[in-house]
């Protein structure tokens, strides 16, 4: 799985450059994000701009992302979701449970 | 119901590499369907994520002592509604008994998306396979 | 030959919108195939044009006296080979006897793309319907 | 068929804002640039870049555009098309046949 790293203030941006996450890539994407929270890389802004598609396994992944970087007090927000990808997020109430942003911008526009 | 309009049947390996190619047959069809009155590109991506979601547990749960074990998938396109079918050759399960899953559950939302998105779902056996039925009415 | 690996079976109405979805079903074959030796991407969008070529064929001299006839695709890949089959209800013709195209002609190119980028090609009756088949090795 | 027209220089400038050209649609794209030429618009370029896919009916409308605008002393010209498009031009002879440029810098570069 092809995935940007870049560093955006104190978060760490991950962007998948993949069409599809589903049962075939998201064990690797969870895999990801779990060692870089473990490697104390605990705020991390997930950008799925590239994303058309996503499974259950891959909603599971940034579930997992999610409760780790809690856990560890950190942070893991989700921004530029396609809006087909964002109505799964709606149809399992995931959307209640993860921070949304529409774009960069608006994650740090309240920030100082 | 007549005869099927458009009909696919696929054998494959218990690969993951093959959901998307499964997928995407879903979405085409779904985009082709020419006397469909709801939203199209919604069924796309519906019909994408049911078939990803019934392959993913079959191979999942197909036979492990088989290396050379397969997974079958059948789409039937009527008039007025669709029929997928994903076969399995695993140690089957009760579909009824399958709770649903909490908010912060990592697994489990699978057949809840099946559930939701279609119009019903069984599983049985038929001869030496178990079958999920998936239908949703096309009108 | 053994079993093959992968096996896809299509029936579809005569309808030319469908091209594209065995075209990219064409596509997404070659590029999950792992022994492959050669380039991938080409195989990808020779096996589109193919599929797309004879279906266009099949689905053009399919029995127009029929409104719901359908064409049959049948795809097989084996360890060492690909089979493509594209059945149709039409009058057939003697493939021998298709000429090559000249280069202002603007038509007849379809069985000179299936000739040239694949390894053979048949047509023939098999019950109640005619045969294209086509072979690729995959070595 | 989505096709974007332009007018550029002494000539018609045609898009196709399509991934494929098959059986499906040449028909309709061959009555597109037939039409035009009718109308004595003889001169065209015909930009390729958003065809990842072209058939033989697909080659065969270009080139009934190209007979066409030849007899009416016009020119059809062929530009921007993508690596595996431009390969069945190849296998076809049909290179032989056309006028492809690269793009439309090399095509005007030469004109005063
Ligand atoms: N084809 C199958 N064969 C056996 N068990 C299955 C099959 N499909 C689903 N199951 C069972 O149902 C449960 C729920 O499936 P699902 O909702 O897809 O979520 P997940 O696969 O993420 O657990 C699975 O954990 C499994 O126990
Ligand atoms: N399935 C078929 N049934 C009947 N005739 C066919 C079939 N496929 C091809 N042919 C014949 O072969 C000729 C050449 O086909 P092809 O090379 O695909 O070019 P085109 O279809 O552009 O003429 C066709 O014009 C037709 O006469």
């Amino acid at each position: 799985m092809k995935i940007k790293k870049e560093k955006i203030k104190d978060f760490i941006l991950l962007t998948p450059e993949e069409e599809r996450i589903d049962a075939h890539n998201s064990t690797e994407f969870k895999e990801y994000i779990l060692d870089l929270i473990k490697k104390s890389e605990i705020n991390l802004i997930i950008q799925l701009d590239q994303v058309r598609f996503i499974d259950s396994s891959g909603l599971g992944a940034l579930l997992a992302g999610f409760k780790n970087a809690q856990r560890k007090a950190g942070k893991l927000l989700l921004v530029n979701i396609q809006p087909q990808v964002l109505s799964m997020f709606e149809l399992t109430r995931l959307n209640r449970v993860f921070e949304i942003y529409a774009d960069l911008d608006e994650i740090f526009e309240s920030e100082p | 119901m007549t005869a099927a309009e458009f009909q696919v049947d696929l054998v494959i390996p218990t690969q993951t590499k093959y959901l998307s190619l499964i997928g995407s047959i879903g979405e085409h069809i779904a985009k082709g369907l020419e006397n469909y009155s709801g939203d199209k590109n919604a069924l796309a991506y519906q019909l994408n994520l049911v078939l990803t979601e019934a392959t993913t547990n079959a191979i999942k749960h197909s036979n492990s002592d088989n290396p050379k074990d397969t997974v079958r998938i059948t789409i039937h396109i009527y008039d007025d509604e669709l029929v997928i079918k994903v076969y399995d050759h695993g140690q089957g399960f009760d579909l009824d008994s399958v709770p649903l899953p909490d908010d912060l559950q990592e697994s489990g939302r699978g057949l809840f998306f099946i559930r939701e998105l279609m119009d019903s779902v069984e599983y049985r056996q038929e001869q030496d396979w178990n079958v999920l039925e998936i239908r949703k009415s096309l009108k």
